[in-house]
């Protein structure tokens, strides 16, 4: 621990000395990008791993998509075959122990609601992603509803 | 990693869901008396013209399509359409809002 | 305060329900609410802040926040669905690092451009603006200072933005970030229909019997539309999708004619299905003959690169890239003649089965194709070419401006189409299609804004990359930027766009909502508004204009671009900017503020307070004591009616979830071009291609040529950029969301396992990626979204921590002026092994 | 015809100059010769870069092996072709190097020579290993996956589940559930996984 700290240092402090053009990193507010970096070549850091268990997210809100809590390397989803719904289909989720998809996937562009998933919703990645470890970098001030709700009911407005 | 296992098993869910039902107008009445009878089902506003807004209350989402499709092999109506689906822990739904959030579940997304 | 998460949970679904049924709950009904002040949310619609298929979203908003967001089942975009990201809008505008003041570099209390950032007041950094830009004109004229606007732009900050720098500066210095995103789609319909964007819309893909994927990702960068090419796909089994790329990705998962292409071999496929149609007799004559003609382009157009270049040098037609002569069918014929399917196979590497397949796709009679495209056909230096060739395959074949039948342009951006486009706020632009250099046109827009005749110059300005250059030259002495972050989206960072912002001879303004690598890199950073934090417009890629009020407050200072713009102009005289000849013409503005010409001009400031709507904020009207928006919107519809452009009134779009223009008797047209369907189009005629004036569409003859750089054994991969599903372009809101940094957290140089094994990388392996401009670097990914041929590698641009467009190359189509962002020289040098 | 009648004597006649323990040895070592060649030929067809030296291996199957957990993972260890698809015990392995010489025709005769020829024939084939490995009750995977060796508090519960029951007691069989994880899957339709 203590000889990768000395070498990040390390690195950093190479960064900073071989940096060719002062003028092109100048001071600035921290944001995605490391204040005062934008002249240099930043190291990058180690594809982030996937947690093997995670915990339901909570939603902030009912038509946030689920995250998916499991790894999906590998998984096929195309017009041949599609891997997500071998568990969490109508017919398989019971089996599986998985969760169903929503029945609003049922729902055709019509709103009428089919037998089977709707095609245009076939592709699962499109709205459910899992999540690395990586942590966030900029914090979020997002309230979830029962949060804005309770700051109403304690500021005494509604 | 044994401990882990029970929290992936299935935890009693609860399902709560709307649904519009389009009706002939003249079956608005029968199918809101046939619905009366069932405690799992709630109106919550009814158009003469043929629309009723339904919200069920089920333990397993399965079931909820189930009510989708017996509504809709009700005598009169012509289509039922699910709108919202929301899923919560059963031992969570009767804790009050606001003093709900006291505790932190913002941190997990915040 | 007794209400419990169920009471809550079932007092949502009645009102979802209720609100998409059309009716209001009786108070009965609400029995469950027991404190409904509490939890009444109000639910208001507003355009997707994201790409360009523009999706309705319903955005819940409480005590000035914004608490949800969900897809518009009212719209006939996307009924109801959202991408991953679109679902995840209501958190864009809520990271910590929001812009909440302006900031100036300083250094013992003056500005200094080494000095640090200090918080100012508006009214320091709007009287240091004025300055600037004052003295710059003076001091070296109005070409000294420039603008770099957005798609992202609403429509009147667009408009308001090209009155203050093309009237009230009088410079053309003005481009939008649409110029790295479809200037080229522009080019295509200008010189192949004489008029700008699509003649389709979405509905086609309804109709269609075959769609084809031309450089185009749709799964990952038009997500909405995917699901409506998956659902046209997988609901009518005959339906057959052809995805043609140089590399394999998701779209590739619903391919049933899947395509990697040698970068650069578009053209030689083009020419060649061009040539199978004309050799397998299935042309449609009937079409040819009535609604087109040929003409043959003039080649060797060099690379938009800077005129000291040798590529340049050797360029015979640079100076005049945008020019053609007349040609026969058969003249084109023998011109198509030499690109036979060996040769196309030989250097496409696509093999000869599948390209014919494709190429009887379009020829079949039987089958309506629409062929999708974006930023793999716009971002090449051949890239106006390209769209000339795709509209030939579809004219060759008549199968246009019929519903199903349709060669469509997408966009990336939210408002290219309704700002960039429409408004005009191109360096050669003016609103509506017209251009600066033609001298009518100016006469019109003057005439409009009520301004003496020879306010606007005639001389194109300095597009996107030129701007660049000139910063970097100390020709540009003022740059003000608002929505786009051209440091990290704009071509070879290290040695143009970076050396010219950080120029000690100029000065940079940049608004934002968040410090971007841009804010990073400015003198003058001014704290933005963001999407529903004021009322605005967009206009997506099928024509649809849509409007939202402002639903909730921006945090701090923050103010909206187009409040900047309008309270720059307050602190502008007239007499400060503009040459003694023209105030002559013009005697009373002598001492009026551009604020009082530009915008008080009793068009403008028109329609009082009272008109905009009581239940939503307009902090822009309040400021300025009239319904802002709606004068400059009202005044801006001038330039299309009876054009062909025709908007609707203003109030209408606030009901409407967006209308298609033209907007004719307050109906909006689907298909334009076409007799029934488009009411420009004369009865009896069939079609019309209306924006030329003998009515017919151009075919055009043009030839492969090389690109600018290819590897060789110093750089001996291809690089190629572009977006992943996660992340908007540079990723500043994205990044911000903390699921989508989660699901994808950093840019990674995708690349092909064998190359890795042959380099000695590995999954997961650091790299420095090296062109001859300059290095970033990223850590190796062999599998997942994509999959990469041997030789070619992708790198996505939405990481402000790895810049990649640091090793990009500024070569541009010579005509669009679009950068290609998807071709250049690079190599890879081992740094750790894991 | 008189010389041919001469050998014959010879050869049919028993040794005078070499003892039976030399003949022994000697027919011994040429078996092990003759038996070594052909076992190492054996095993040349077994390797990878055999398996792969026809570009319809390297361009469907292979490429498509490459992104999965059997090639690369974790420890480095990795299945060859051969894991899977060669028994490894000596008779089953002769029948299924025999029934390896169709694909020796269908190489030859271009079966699937094209990327869309495989993928119409994919089906097929994926059909051909289910039944092979649900009638050997996945041999090949039992080769590196002990039943008795798996930590089921290790596993997914949903995993735990149906290993401790379903495999456990013998009614289904590896394949049964881990179709296509090495290759993709074909469509899938009606196909009761």
């Amino acid at each position: 621990m203590k000889y990768r700290l000395v070498l990040i240092l390390g690195l950093v402090l190479a960064a900073w000395t071989w940096a060719e053009a002062p003028g092109l990193s100048p001071s600035s507010p921290e944001g995605l990008r490391p204040a005062g970096t934008l002249g240099e070549t930043t190291p990058a850091t180690p594809i982030p791993g996937d947690p093997r268990e995670v915990e339901r997210e909570v939603r902030n809100y009912p038509e946030q998509p689920p995250v998916i809590p499991h790894i999906i390397r590998g998984y096929q989803v195309d017009k041949r075959f599609n891997r997500c719904l071998d568990c969490h289909s109508r017919e398989s989720a019971p089996s599986a122990g998985a969760p169903m998809v929503s029945v609003t996937h049922f729902m055709d562009r019509d709103g009428q609601v089919r037998a089977a998933v709707s095609a245009r919703r076939y592709f699962c990645t499109q709205c459910h992603v899992p999540q690395t470890d990586a942590e966030p970098m900029v914090d979020s001030d997002f309230h979830s509803i029962d949060r804005v709700l309770q700051e109403a009911a304690e500021g005494g407005q509604p | 990693m044994t401990e882990h296992n029970n929290k992936h098993r299935h935890n009693d869910e609860l399902h709560i869901a709307s649904l519009i039902v389009h009706v002939k107008p003249e079956h608005v009445e029968p199918l809101l008396e046939s619905m009366n009878d069932d405690p799992t089902l709630e109106v919550h506003a009814t158009d003469p013209a043929g629309k009723v807004v339904v919200v069920c209350e089920h333990k397993h989402h399965r079931a909820i399509l189930d009510t989708v499709e017996r509504l809709e092999h009700t005598p009169g109506v012509l289509g039922c359409v699910l709108v919202y689906h929301e899923v919560m822990e059963a031992r969570e739904a009767g804790q009050e809002l606001i003093a709900h959030n006291t505790t932190d579940r913002q941190g997990v997304t915040a | 305060m007794n209400l419990t998460r169920r009471e809550f949970a079932k007092a949502n679904a009645a009102a979802a329900a209720a609100s998409a049924a059309g009716m209001a709950l009786p108070a009965a009904a609400e029995n469950l609410i027991t404190n409904d002040d509490l939890t009444e949310l109000k639910w208001s619609k507003a355009p997707c802040r994201f790409c360009g298929t523009g999706c309705s979203v319903m955005v819940a908003t409480k005590n000035d926040r914004i608490v949800a967001t969900h897809g518009d089942n009212q719209a006939e975009v996307n009924r109801g669905l959202n991408c991953v990201k679109g679902y995840f809008l209501s958190k864009i505008l809520y990271g910590r690092d929001r812009l909440t003041q302006p900031l100036l570099r300083k250094r013992n209390g003056q500005y200094d451009k080494e000095g640090d950032f200090e918080p100012v007041s508006w009214d320091e950094a709007l009287d240091i603006m004025a300055e600037k830009f004052t003295r710059a004109i003076r001091e070296h004229g109005p070409e000294s200072v420039g603008m770099f606007g957005s798609g992202q732009w609403t429509v009147w900050e667009g408009y308001a933005a090209s009155k203050l720098m093309k009237a009230g500066f009088r410079s053309n210095n003005l481009d939008p970030n649409a110029r790295h995103c479809m200037a080229s789609a522009v080019g295509g319909f200008a010189r192949t229909f004489g008029m700008d964007e699509p003649m389709g819309v979405y509905d086609d893909i309804e109709h269609a019997d075959a769609f084809v994927l031309w450089g185009s990702n749709m799964a990952e960068m038009h997500p909405i539309l995917w699901t409506r090419v998956t659902d046209r796909r997988l609901s009518f089994p005959n339906t057959r999708v052809a995805v043609l790329s140089t590399y394999k990705h998701r779209s590739f998962d619903l391919a049933d004619l899947p395509m990697v292409m040698t970068p650069n071999a578009d053209i030689v496929i083009l020419n060649y299905i061009a040539n199978y149609i004309i050799q397998n007799d299935a042309v449609d004559r009937n079409f040819v003959d009535a609604h087109t003609h040929f003409v043959k382009g003039v080649e060797d157009i060099g690379y938009g690169l800077r005129p000291e270049d040798p590529r340049e040098l050797a360029a015979q037609n640079n100076q005049s890239p945008n020019e053609w002569e007349d040609m026969s069918f058969e003249q084109f014929a023998d011109y198509v003649r030499p690109y036979t399917l060996d040769r196309a196979a030989k250097e496409s590497n696509v093999p000869k089965n599948r390209l014919e397949e494709l190429a009887r796709l379009y020829a079949d009679p039987n089958k309506r194709v629409t062929t999708f495209w974006t930023m793999g056909v716009n971002q090449h230096t051949r890239g106006v070419w390209v769209n000339n060739l795709i509209y030939n395959l579809h004219l060759l074949t008549g199968k246009i401006a019929t519903p199903g039948n349709s060669p469509f342009s997408l966009t990336g951006q939210p408002s290219a189409c309704g700002t960039a486009r429409e408004v005009g706020t191109f360096s050669h632009r003016l609103p509506a299609g017209l251009v600066v250099a033609n001298e009518e046109h100016r006469a019109k827009a003057e005439k409009i804004w009520k301004l003496p005749a020879g306010t606007i110059p005639p001389k194109p300005g300095l597009h996107a990359v030129q701007q660049s250059r000139a910063l970097k030259d100390g020709v540009l002495k003022v740059y003000w930027t608002q929505v786009t972050n051209n440091i990290q989206a704009g071509p070879n960072t290290q040695q143009e766009t970076l050396p010219g912002w950080r120029n000690p001879e100029a000065f940079v303004i940049v608004s934002d909502i968040y410090p971007t690598a841009s804010a990073q890199a400015a003198d003058l950073i001014l704290p933005a508004a963001g999407w529903v934090e004021k009322e605005g417009a967009y206009g997506n890629a099928e024509r649809r204009t849509q409007f939202w009020h402002q639903l909730v407050n921006p945090p701090g200072d923050a103010r909206s671009d187009l409040w900047q713009t309008m309270a720059l102009a307050q602190r502008i005289k007239v007499a400060d900017v503009w040459p003694q000849e023209l105030l002559d013409q013009a005697p009373d503005m002598q001492d009026k503020t551009l604020y009082d010409i530009l915008y008080r001009n009793g068009q403008v400031d028109a329609y009082p307070l009272d008109e905009t709507h009581p239940d939503y904020d307009n902090f822009e009207a309040n400021e300025f004591g009239y319904y802002v928006q709606k004068g400059l919107f009202e005044e801006y519809r001038q330039f299309g009616l009876g054009k062909g452009k025709d908007l609707a009134e203003f109030d209408r779009y606030h009901q409407e979830r967006g209308l298609r223009w033209p907007v004719v008797n307050g109906q909006e047209t689907l298909w334009r071009y076409r007799e029934g369907s488009d009411p420009y189009v004369e009865a009896g005629t069939g079609f019309q291609f209306y924006g030329n004036p003998d009515n017919r569409a151009r075919i055009f003859a043009l030839p492969f040529e090389p690109p600018a750089e290819s590897p060789d054994e110093q750089y001996p991969f291809w690089l190629s950029t572009g977006r992943v599903i996660e992340h908007w372009h540079t990723g500043s809101m994205t990044q911000r969301v903390p699921e989508l940094h989660k699901a994808v957290p950093d840019a990674l140089v995708y690349m092909n396992n064998e190359d890795a094994r042959d380099q000695g990388f590995r999954r997961g392996s650091e790299v420095r990626l090296i062109s001859r401009r300059g290095e970033v670097r990223l850590r190796v990914e062999t599998r997942g979204r994509v999959s990469m041929p041997r030789g070619v590698v992708f790198v996505p641009f939405f990481d402000a921590r790895h810049l990649i467009n640091k090793v990009t190359l500024d070569a541009t189509d010579p005509i669009s002026k679009q950068t290609d962002f998807k071709k250049c020289a690079v190599r890879l040098e081992l740094v750790n092994l894991a | 015809m008189k010389w041919l009648k001469r050998y014959w004597q010879v050869l049919s006649r028993p040794s005078l100059h070499f003892s039976l323990g030399v003949l022994t040895l000697g027919g011994f070592l040429a078996g092990i010769v003759f038996w070594g060649g052909f076992n190492t030929a054996l095993e040349v067809t077994n390797t990878e870069q055999f398996c792969v030296s026809c570009h319809e291996m390297r361009d469907n199957v292979f490429e498509e092996l490459k992104d999965t957990v059997h090639y690369t993972n974790r420890s480095g260890v990795r299945a060859v072709c051969s894991d899977c698809h060669v028994p490894h015990e000596w008779t089953h392995k002769i029948a299924r190097k025999m029934q390896a010489s169709k694909e020796v025709w269908g190489w030859i005769f271009g079966t699937i020579n094209t990327r869309e020829k495989f993928e119409a024939k994919r089906r097929e084939l994926a059909e051909r290993e289910w039944r092979r490995f649900k009638a050997n009750d996945s041999l090949e995977c039992r080769n590196c996956h002990e039943f008795d060796s798996m930590d089921f508090t290790l596993q997914e519960p949903r995993a735990a589940e149906a290993h401790s029951t379903a495999l456990g007691g013998g009614d289904k069989t590896c394949i049964d559930c881990h179709k296509g994880i090495a290759h993709e899957l074909p469509d899938m339709s009606g196909v009761h996984r």
